[in-house]
């Protein structure tokens, strides 16, 4: 993103507009839009192809999320760097990926972004800036400190997005990246995305915080809470925290949140939520019908746009799945590539 | 006095032990991320929560560190916790617990604490879950004194050796291969142990010994039974526990056979098959070996996600029968 | 400790007087200046006999910081449990160990309280209710909170006491364990010792907040400061916090402010603070000094006194000395011992 | 062109050889606890903040695991950090960012990136530190694929393997035995490399050959220094490397001498000595053998503090005289 032009408008008109539709011009929003819907049709054409035994293994979806995502990016350049999640498909695309080496990875395949050694839960884009989902919860988070570290010994200018759960703040990691962030303040981002449920135990039992963002008084710096299913709340406090992460005055939590409609993985009984309570997130809370009404009530969209935006997220999908189909799976006697840098002769 | 034969699943026969400890022993409770409701990332708790309890089946917040400390403490004080990690990977989050804390500390204070907790690692690659979720660190583990470490093969075994392990006064950390969740087998009802640190004859054999651990059983048996249409003979050995190691079965085992064959899925360098070669190599057994000493184990990479290449960083059946038809055959 | 009795006197000057002069009785007053005694001479004596070649390894001294564990332990019963630290005699003796016993320990001894096994980072007095000092910075406040899980699942009405450093406040050790006492409410008492120093890294130059205390915000539990080389205010806060305990509302964190004299082990060259800072936390701050011209400003002891303590604390760190000299060392042969709680056959 | 010689201690040799690569190299920088104006728990980094700034000398809050992952993140990006954990023990608290993320980064995004990063660790016993600050744990950072362990055993290749660490893009891990910090040795000036994965003949003998380890190497030369008064002719092989295990030098010695005695300091079962035993007792050099591979390691016990007991526990000069004295007579 990052290519976000001023609206040309009255000023007045314009102090009643919700951020986003102060900052962004019509173009940059209605690619905002497309790209909530790509985040969502790819990971519905994850699930399906991983349904038709396509894809194997495990995968974790953030329909549901895709505002967040999209909100964080919004003021990255493409030299910034993110980590992110087992849940990071959404933030893969938000920075930037191409879905096509994106399925090209979960068919395992050497056309995608990890030559078929990652998968979903490795899924990156280091030339885009996505420093590579996790595996481990919390995992990322000192890496994100360690890639901010660079940033400022090497006067990159780069800022560090670190995106987490809600459950990954009761890791030791969390507290320890985050303090040494403060101390020496350093270009990050933390953003933890608080879906209410670390895979089947909610907040409330695993943390002893109402939010999240509470917790960075302990750490010295900002804890912002938003609506992460509203994409302009989240993309003004990722502005703020970026633009403060660049003045070098240190790291920002920003607490997003939001909910996921999937089960946790793709082994989820659900039993810890209840069915109405998904279905209240889903029909009266979801982050891109609720973007649309906007879009359409400040005019820069209409029906047929959206559809034209639908058809085009679907060919791109479909073009998608079929790159991946096509591609060639790695050899297995190149099973030990990649494991050191220079490969024994 | 055996109960009727009765199958159960791996995953069934942990659950089952651990419901038995529970109602036989108050002090019995099981901590673990997402194993009330969820019934755990494995299903191995499964509904137990609603049987004991959220006291006794405590869900933790996602803490692996302090979890597993608090799981020693509580130990270390009269209870008897029972500590799920939801993958073995995880355990590198807690090495300071298990390693410093758990194993050393009876000896650090001159014997006057025990520090009874158990401790369960969901093992081992084949899920396509790729290199962070498909670790075997067992190595790791048995290479450290104060410890206990079991790779219990069967339902039967999982069971027997759970329940020895929850009995035992030291700390016992057991690996359970992910695969193995689903297999089925007999287990008796009711109580009943299997010892640590014996290891098992599981099919006897002139030709060559195999050892091997966990999922590895299994298919040295497969191939054990490939081989026997060959006319060789296989003894298989199950290791069940990789400290304290059980050496006179396997130094007896080879007396006879004159031929060794390990075969482990973890990293074969530093791998529990190194062990059992030096075990023989500096035994008396060494003066009847005939051939060089077999090890089958893990390549030497991360667990990829692509399935072929998954499959092919593991000993797979055919791999061992060629190990062991080489061997016998002189080719080695 | 613990058998505080409430002296007697009129309501109007008690309510002037300060916390310990109100709760405990003469009898209770002198013997706290006695153990505050015990612990520096014991260390004195210890540090003595390593100069003389006499102690191996290394050690932690805790000099100047004797108030802290008088008054943290003072409402402690013998049942009630503590998890300490590498810098552990303190708390050792102040929850009521044998200093004969921890000199053999540091000689390496059979009779030491870890038959040999431990010495001075791992001095325990289990049957006295100390679970141990740690080799690990942060390693005992999961252990502690496990010990109070216990307490709490067997209704032994127990509480426990977990000491730490300002320097263990930035292990993830300290977050997980805090976060998980809270969420399940249990019967446990954080003492961060707060000495300025995690060895020589200064609390500014290591952590994210002004005070260790503001971090309890972060767990949703009380936060209390106090000064550390004031015994009153330390016992007042550990009452306070245990009785909180006891009735089931959960932990508090209590940061403790104090000095240690010493360099951080036996091998500092102090290069990371002045002598005038020492100068003055020895000179205008010392904790047992501060105490004695209380007791003696209400009355409660005078010079003679004063002097009668320090004559029979020395003699008894002489005892205590001598004890551990001719005590027996461990068989080579039973180096395996200990190992298991069955010995293999 | 090799420089006047000169002394170090192993300890300066680290030193002048992290001041050099942090002069040439603008990426190279050093993170750890109490390593600025402390000078590091045992003065290696010294001065070193004075000359080059806390900027390049960053003393870490006590967050090990954090510490590793920023170590990590800074590699993947760009840096070349040193990491120094302040005794190697602490790993326990790091063993995620250095195996699940280090050791694996690479290979789990398909060749995308590569994590140059150094971790220095001060290992092993005979400091009265006790159970919890003197263990020897390479042997599990070995059993890792994507990691490279050294061992280095004198100043001059303490220097000239840290520099090579300090070049090689993949994460490399030094394990320094803490009572060779003092030991001194020629030491040439400026730069210069010794090779990772190659060990040394740093005996020739025709009796037998000794793999040792770090410290273990020069109790294993004065012991073939007594073992020659007695006609028995040792060849010490200094292992070095523990991954990638330079197997052939180790090999061609055995095909020599046809006996092998392995000793190290860490934990017999499952350490370095088992994966000699086992790479021999697999290879040709099986059919030179004369007698079964002996291992002399660490006892199965936490490290005691009792300096008696502390001693016990290692191999000492005596224990390697007698084995391979037993060994080379045929007692053995
Ligand atoms: C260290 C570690 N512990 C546990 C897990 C298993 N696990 C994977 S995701 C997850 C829940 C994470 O919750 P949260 O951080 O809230 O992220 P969300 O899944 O809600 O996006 C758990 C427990 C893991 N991958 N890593
Ligand atoms: C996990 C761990 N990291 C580092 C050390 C080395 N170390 C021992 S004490 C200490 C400083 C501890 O500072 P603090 O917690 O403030 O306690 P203090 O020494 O001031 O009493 C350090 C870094 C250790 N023992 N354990
Ligand atoms: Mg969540
Ligand atoms: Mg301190």
């Amino acid at each position: 993103m990052g290519a976000a032009r001023k609206r040309t408008a009255s000023g007045d008109a314009l102090a009643n507009l919700p951020f986003a539709f102060r900052q962004y011009d019509a173009a940059t929003l209605r690619d905002v839009l497309r790209k909530m819907y790509l985040i969502r049709r790819f990971e519905e054409g994850a699930e399906d192809s991983y349904t038709r035994g396509l894809i194997h293994g495990t995968m974790h979806l953030s329909i549901g999320q895709e505002a967040s995502a999209m909100g964080i990016c919004m003021p990255l350049q493409p030299a910034d760097q993110i980590t992110s999640t087992h849940r990071g498909h959404g933030h893969c695309i938000a920075k930037g990926a191409d879905v096509k080496r994106m399925f090209a990875e979960f068919f395992g395949k050497t056309t995608g972004y990890c030559k078929g050694r990652g998968g979903s839960m490795h899924i990156a884009d280091v030339a885009g800036g996505n420093l590579g989902a996790n595996g481990i919860v919390g995992g990322g988070i000192p890496i994100a400190v360690g890639a901010a570290l660079s940033a400022k010994k090497m006067k990159t200018g780069k800022v560090v997005v670190s995106f987490f759960g809600d459950g990954a703040n009761n890791e030791g990691a969390f507290h320890e990246a985050l303090n040494m962030a403060s101390v020496w303040k350093l270009p990050v981002i933390f953003v933890c995305e608080n879906n209410g449920y670390g895979m089947s135990t909610s907040t409330e039992r695993s943390t002893a915080v109402k939010n999240i963002a509470d917790r960075a008084v302990a750490y010295s710096m900002p804890g912002v809470i938003v609506d992460g299913n509203n994409f302009s709340e989240v993309a003004e406090a990722s502005h703020a925290a970026v633009e403060r992460a660049r003045a070098g005055e240190g790291p920002t939590l920003i607490e997003s949140k939001t909910y996921r409609y999937r089960g946790h993985s793709k082994s989820d009984r659900n039993r810890y939520r209840t069915k109405e309570e998904i279905d209240d997130w889903m029909t009266n809370r979801d982050p891109i019908l609720a973007f649309e009404t906007e879009l359409k009530e400040f005019g820069i969209i209409d029906d047929a746009g959206i559809e034209a935006i639908r058809e085009d997220v679907k060919r791109e999908i479909e073009e998608g799945i079929e790159f991946a189909k096509v591609s060639p799976s790695p050899d297995v006697r190149d099973v030990a590539q990649f494991v050191y840098t220079e490969e024994p002769a | 006095m055996d109960a009727t034969p009765r199958e159960l699943s791996y995953a069934q026969a942990i659950q089952e032990a651990m419901a038995l400890a529970m109602e036989a022993d108050e002090r019995v409770f099981l901590m673990g991320e997402d194993i009330g409701v969820y019934g755990g990332a494995f299903q191995v708790t499964g509904d137990l929560v609603e049987r004991f309890g959220a006291d006794r089946v405590m869900d933790t917040p996602i803490s692996e560190l302090g979890g597993a400390g608090v799981a020693v403490g509580a130990a270390m004080t009269g209870m008897r916790p029972i500590f799920e990690f939801q993958f073995s990977d995880f355990a590198t989050l807690a090495m300071e617990q298990i390693v410093n804390q758990a194993a050393k500390m009876r000896y650090m204070l001159g014997g006057e604490v025990s520090v009874p907790v158990v401790m369960r690692f969901p093992a081992g690659s084949g899920t396509g879950a790729a290199a962070q979720h498909s670790q075997s660190l067992e190595a790791w583990l048995g290479h450290v004194p104060g410890l206990k470490v079991i790779q219990p093969a069967t339902p039967h075994d999982a069971k027997g050796m759970l329940l020895a392990a929850i009995e035992d006064p030291d700390p016992v950390m057991i690996f359970e291969h992910k695969l193995l969740y689903k297999m089925k087998g007999p287990v008796p009802e009711g109580h009943y142990t299997v010892p640590i640190g014996k290891a098992e004859v599981r099919r006897e054999g002139r030709d060559v010994t195999v050892v091997a651990t966990s999922i590895m059983v299994h298919k040295a048996l497969d191939a054990a039974e490939t081989l026997a249409g060959e006319g060789i003979d296989v003894e298989v050995i199950d290791l069940k526990t990789v400290r304290p190691l059980d050496r006179q079965t396997i130094i007896e085992s080879v007396r006879k056979t004159s031929r060794l064959v390990s075969v482990h899925e973890s990293v074969k360098t530093l791998g529990i098959g190194a062990e059992i070669s030096a075990t023989i190599a500096e035994s008396d057994a060494f003066d009847y070996l005939d051939a060089p000493i077999v090890r089958l184990g893990g390549a030497e990479t991360p667990i990829p996600y692509n399935p072929e290449l998954e499959k092919a960083v593991v000993p797979q059946v055919p791999d061992i029968v060629a190990a062991i038809r080489d061997l016998v055959s002189g080719r080695r």
